[in-house]
């Protein structure tokens, strides 16, 4: 199995772990993630203004060159996966972005949303399948209880992410009980932690970071899993240290589980 | 009341104010819902009334976390998020009136914050 | 050639604002064959009536063309006016000028010349009409109702008391249906089991009444007045005629685990099961899915603690064949899943409870004999919220429904009202959109809830249920009145379910070709005027299939089916349509080509003795058609490579002529 | 050549009398839009349509014929909109073999609850047989006066 790979800017930054032990896992899945060449910044949030194009021309270019190779892009980021997902959407169904942006880069042929999107958790559910990823573990996290975080970015809108059923999602949960962890059920796990908010209002994305982690730990989870670095800025900086529970990239439990964390 | 700017915003949007039911589920399910000083449910309102100004005046664009809560639960799919959006890029496509310039980042970097937070805030709030 | 008379109408300004009236009847009385055309204000007047009727005796007119709104509308009127006059009703055409012109253009000119020209064609076909009679069908004087909830129940008291029979089928081992789940009925807050369970008596002692519980109708054939079915009685495993109820084999059963669903899984049931105490009829069911004796022969207590011997394991499905006059179907409605609203935590909490679960959970016969208690850990709750509009009024593609349940404004009302009447202690809050009361007594109803039992109504929505480790249920809701968001540490959250048509709906209408409308309601002949009736005759609607109902909605609607029906089977005969398949036996090469596309099975063949050239004769095999089965939907017109099948009313001269009217302009 | 924009084409409308013709009626109430060019002939069901009518409508000068009837399963007479799919999927293969472009004909299935659907497949039947221009080739000079 070889995909197209996308890490995106924060990957290469402050989250190299999470990109470390996504390669990692792969590698010992079988799955070839092959980088994509020059890459840009998917701008971190997809603007929801259906005039703006120059601001999602990254992420086409991104989309068009994994059309090229044929392949099917994986990203792992979910702010990188929301914004490629949003923009190939507005590419196949928005006529009047469409032609505007392909007219803006005057590709060999235009690009009209072929490329399929998948986020590193749909490569482990639908192309590696969890019961295959069951038998690939090696240290089951037995008995660990974790809360899986989405946050907002993964499900929503689900119109168009169409990962998961947004309110009752289950794709995180069933991750961990392949690697042998328990997850456990709680209701934030699909609020907001504050997001970029941190940028203008530390006070305001503190608040809800404190919400989602009360949550949690009220619900008797020992962890939380996010494929965010933001939310895990957001939980692990911007809330209480009393109570604070560990956040960890879901990338890293699934190298722990795997035997090839180092 | 601006009609250029209420068309501008419908048209930025794409939102179709009009099939709005009042019920406030947006609001109900907002997260920054105390930190602004109109709500989801107004800024669809107040657009439908060509209100605009208000909403462009006010603190309350910055406030969109743009977590797609109010566009997910809405019961009649009229995504509020994009109407604050849109009333947001109204103002700070304007000369000088970005909210957040490249001058004030180092000042809110801490060794851990993630360029995914610089990049998403600059795009949300300065042009 | 046929003395035509034209007659225009302007049905007020709804013709005439858009179509040049006298233009039209100016136009058509230049056409071949005319020697009357007038226009008038309301030709379905009785005025205008008279107008045609006079015209019809003083130009002794062979055919009639009245350009009026659509034939579904007053061609029957028409007909009628010109039968009186002596002349054959179906010497009548209609040209639809307002539907399907008037209404639909705004160009006066265009819209006047295409009047014409519609004008035109049924004066082209007018020219070909011949008259026709009716001829009879009988009527089997026997009512099916399908569903047997209390729309079904009341319909079929109605019809038995007229003095027909009438079967129900159910497809549940009892009858009584929705009603019996719930506690009380607004706005009277009778007890629902104490006025459901004497009629489901009255259905079982009814000798009129036959009950086929856990049936299901298979197969649907035939028309109006002979319906044919076939309806799958399936194996209890219980002889029916033995068991006397008395659930000696529902304590001893040792499969105890199984979801009840009279309780809607609130509590369990045996796999041999009674599902209420008031059952008709009150035998007792196998569920198959779970007994070990039928899954792997082992275990068969029941059938050793039976003192009435009824216990069969070997009972088989048995297929009734009935005929019936006329069907009525009564297949009530179900609460949506509430799986896409996990937002309120329907599937995180126990304490978070459909408003069907509520009625269970306050049911004197529900899983805590009528103590509100709260399903996670059976402690008394003190604060409830309800939430209103889950999944109705909802556009989102694949989520809920558009349109307005109906019932829940005034269900939540009841349930608030009764929530603080019983426990004072308690604090109720119910958010809601709008509150709509529309009934006699509903609106003082909702009043009382609020000014008597001090229910607060917020006007807002809920965004978010978050379930606490403590048992708390956060709730997270708008107070748009006062303009600001709420946060509520409840107890229950009870949430009012949009209500969707059967699953059985759907391929029921296929079997009885009855149409439904995108929400798999059945559709009415006529939203405001027909309202108990399908479009297809003889099928008639009862209740919640056709659309949101209250109980006294349903109980009127129930009723009124049941006249209908009533009056249908009143009649020994009924007039068949006249427009039917005919064979000119003499063209016909007895080919069966027709024989195998007729629906009905109305064509059969016949050898008849034909006279040949030279002054012999010869035995040919032709076709036949039975004018009283035929329903005339002309698929053997077609199929017929002869030219000998053609059908009385839309003849193929007709239908052509029609066509090159149009064509020519 | 007649000019696109002034070319009123000729459209002949089947309708069954259960759905469509009723869909029909409901455009009607409800005040939907669409050409005057379309003429509907009623009759009992979809399977009643002999392919000989939609010939002769071509050969009296129709540029654009449609047949409607109840969506599939839900006929009024069970099968009729069955047969009629397959008869017309004969005729208009035969009627493409003879030069009469796909577009001109078609089936569509409207209930009597899609008033909007059928002004909607009107509107768009119109346009289509408006841009292909007026039918010559089917079309009996003979028959015209």
């Amino acid at each position: 199995m070889i995909f197209s790979y996308y890490p995106g800017c924060t990957l290469k930054n402050k989250a190299q772990d999470l990109d470390r032990y996504a390669r990692l896992s792969a590698e010992k899945l079988g799955v070839a993630l092959e980088e994509l060449e020059e890459w840009q910044c998917c701008g971190g949030a997809f603007s929801m203004g259906r005039d703006e194009i120059a601001s999602k021309l990254a992420s086409v270019r991104a989309l068009n060159a994994a059309k090229e190779q044929g392949r099917d892009l994986v990203t792992l980021c979910s702010a990188c996966h929301n914004v490629l997902k949003q923009a190939n959407d507005a590419m196949a169904n928005d006529a009047d972005f469409s032609l505007r942006a392909n007219n803006y880069m005057q590709l060999a042929a235009p690009y009209r949303g072929e490329t399929q999107v998948i986020h590193y958790l749909e490569l482990l559910r639908d192309r590696v399948g969890f019961e295959a990823l069951k038998k690939a573990v090696v240290k089951p996290l037995t008995g660990r209880k974790i809360a899986a975080y989405y946050g907002c970015l993964l499900l929503r809108p689900s119109k168009v992410m169409g990962m998961d059923n947004p309110e009752n999602p289950r794709i995180m949960e069933d991750f961990l009980r392949a690697i042998g962890a328990q997850p456990v059920t709680w209701a934030m796990r699909n609020e907001c932690c504050g997001g970029y908010a941190v940028m203008e209002d530390r006070g305001l994305a503190a608040q809800k970071s404190e919400r989602v982690m009360d949550n949690a730990r009220d619900m008797g989870a020992e962890a939380i899993v996010t494929a965010c670095p933001l939310c895990l800025y957001n939980l692990k900086k911007n809330t209480l240290k009393e109570g604070r529970l560990p956040v960890l990239y879901f990338t890293e439990l699934l190298a722990e589980a795997l035997g090839v964390k180092d | 009341m601006n009609k250029f700017d209420k068309e501008q915003i419908l048209h930025t949007s794409g939102v179709n104010v009009l099939k709005c039911m009042r019920c406030g589920k947006c609001s109900a399910t907002c997260p920054s819902y105390d930190e602004m000083e109109y709500h989801p449910h107004q800024f669809v309102y107040m657009v439908e009334k060509g209100d605009i100004e208000k909403l462009m005046a006010s603190k309350s664009i910055y406030k969109c976390l743009s977590c797609y809560a109010c566009v997910e639960r809405c019961p009649r799919g009229v995504e509020p998020a994009k109407v604050v959006e849109a009333v947001r890029l109204q103002v700070i496509r304007r000369q000088g009136a970005n909210h957040l310039t490249p001058d004030d980042i180092p000042a809110l970097l801490d060794e851990d914050l993630p360029q995914q937070a610089i990049v998403t805030a600059m795009r949300k709030y300065s042009k | 050639m046929q003395r035509i008379g034209v007659f225009v109408c302007w049905c007020g300004s709804n013709i005439a604002a858009t179509v040049d009236v006298s233009a039209v009847s100016e136009a058509l009385s230049h056409e071949p064959g005319v020697v009357f055309s007038t226009n008038y204000q309301y030709m379905c007047s009785e005025a205008g009536q008279n107008l045609i009727k006079d015209a019809v005796r003083e130009h002794k007119l062979t055919g009639v063309v009245i350009c009026s709104c659509s034939p579904r509308m007053h061609e029957m009127t028409f007909r009628k006016a010109v039968a009186s006059t002596g002349l054959n009703p179906y010497m009548v055409e209609i040209a639809n000028i307002r539907e399907q012109c008037s209404w639909i253009h705004k160009d006066k000119a265009a819209a006047t010349e295409k009047a014409i020209i519609l004008g035109r064609a049924a004066i082209a076909k007018v020219h070909l009409n011949a008259p026709l009679t009716a001829g009879q069908s009988p009527v089997t004087k026997r009512a099916l109702v399908i569903g047997g909830g209390i729309a079904g129940i009341q319909t079929a008291l109605d019809i038995a008391d007229a003095g027909f029979e009438v079967d129900i089928v159910e497809k549940q081992p009892t009858i009584g249906g929705k009603m019996t789940q719930i506690d009380k009925t607004f706005p009277t807050l009778d007890c629902a089991a104490c006025i459901l369970t004497p009629k489901m008596v009255d259905c079982a002692q009814n000798e009129k009444i036959n009950i086929f519980a856990y049936s299901e109708v298979e197969e649907v054939k035939g028309f109006v007045g002979n319906f044919h079915v076939k309806i799958n009685k399936k194996a209890r495993y219980v002889d029916t005629t033995k068991c006397t109820g008395c659930g000696e084999c529902t304590e001893k059963c040792p499969m105890k685990k199984i979801p009840n669903e009279f309780n809607l899984g609130l509590d369990n049931r045996r796999a041999i099961y009674i599902p209420f105490a008031q059952a008709v009829p009150k035998v007792a069911t196998i569920d198959p899915d779970h007994c070990n004796m039928l899954k792997n022969g082992k275990c068969g207590l029941c059938a050793k603690v039976c003192s009435a011997g009824a216990i069969d394991y070997k009972q088989k499905d048995e297929t009734i064949e009935r005929e019936y006059g006329a069907i009525v179907v009564a297949t009530g409605y179900n609460p949506i899943k509430l799986d896409q609203y996990d937002e309120f935590a329907y599937s995180q909490s126990p304490d978070v409870v459909s408003s069907l679960e509520f009625e269970r959970l306050t049911n004197a016969a529900g899983p805590t004999g009528g103590t509100l208690l709260r399903p996670s850990d059976g402690k008394h709750p003190h604060t409830l919220v309800f939430v209103q509009c889950v999944g109705s009024r909802c556009s989102q593609e694949g989520k809920g429904k558009s349109y307005c349940s109906k019932i829940c404004c005034m269900y939540t009302a009841k349930h608030a009202m009764l929530t603080r009447e019983k426990y004072p202690d308690t604090e109720v809050y119910v958010f809601y959109i709008d509150v709509r009361s529309p009934g006699k007594n509903y609106d003082e109803f909702y009043r009382r809830a609020v000014e008597d039992y001090g229910v607060h109504y917020v006007k807002g929505m809920v965004g978010k249920v978050t379930p606490r480790s403590d048992g708390k249920l956060m709730v997270q809701a708008s107070d748009l009145l006062a303009g600001e968001q709420m946060h509520i540490e409840a107890d229950m959250v009870v949430l009012a379910a949009a209500i969707e048509p059967d699953k059985s709906a759907r391929p029921l209408a296929t079997m009885l070709t009855a149409s439904m409308d995108t929400n798999d309601f059945f559709t009415e002949a006529h939203a405001k005027l027909r309202p108990v009736e399908s479009p297809t005759a003889g099928i008639f609607l009862s209740g919640a299939c056709q659309g949101p109902k209250d109980i006294p909605d349903t109980v009127a609607q129930a009723g009124a089916a049941a006249s209908k029906v009533i009056g249908l089977l009143c009649k020994d005969q009924l007039t068949c349509n006249p427009c039917v398949a005919h064979a000119d036996q003499l063209m016909c090469n007895g080919c069966s080509s027709c024989e195998k596309v007729c629906p009905y099975g109305a064509i059969t063949y016949e050898d008849k003795e034909f006279r040949m050239p030279d002054r012999t004769t010869a035995i040919r095999r032709v076709a036949s058609v039975n004018e009283a089965v035929c329903q005339g939907c002309g698929a053997c017109t077609v199929a017929c490579p002869s030219g000998a099948m053609d059908l009385k009313g839309f003849s193929n001269s007709q239908i052509m002529a029609e066509v090159d009217a149009i064509c020519k302009m | 050549m007649q000019d696109v924009k002034t070319f009123r084409p000729k459209i002949v409308a089947f309708c069954c009398n259960w759905c469509s013709y009723a869909g029909a009626d409901l455009a009607g109430t409800n005040r939907l839009n669409y050409p005057a060019d379309v003429k509907i002939i009623r009759v009992p069901c979809s399977c009643r349509v002999n392919p000989m009518f939609i010939l002769r409508a071509f050969q009296r000068g129709a540029d654009g014929v449609i047949l409607c009837g109840c969506h599939p399963g839900d006929c009024h007479y069970s099968t009729g909109n069955y047969y009629a799919r397959r008869r017309m999927t004969l005729l208009f293969s035969m009627l493409d073999y003879l030069g009469i472009e796909k577009e001109r004909t078609r089936v569509e299935w409207v209930s009597a609850a899609e008033g909007a659907k059928f002004a909607a497949t009107m509107n768009e039947f119109v346009e289509t047989v408006r841009q292909l221009g007026p039918n010559k080739r089917l079309e009996d000079l003979r028959c015209k006066k």
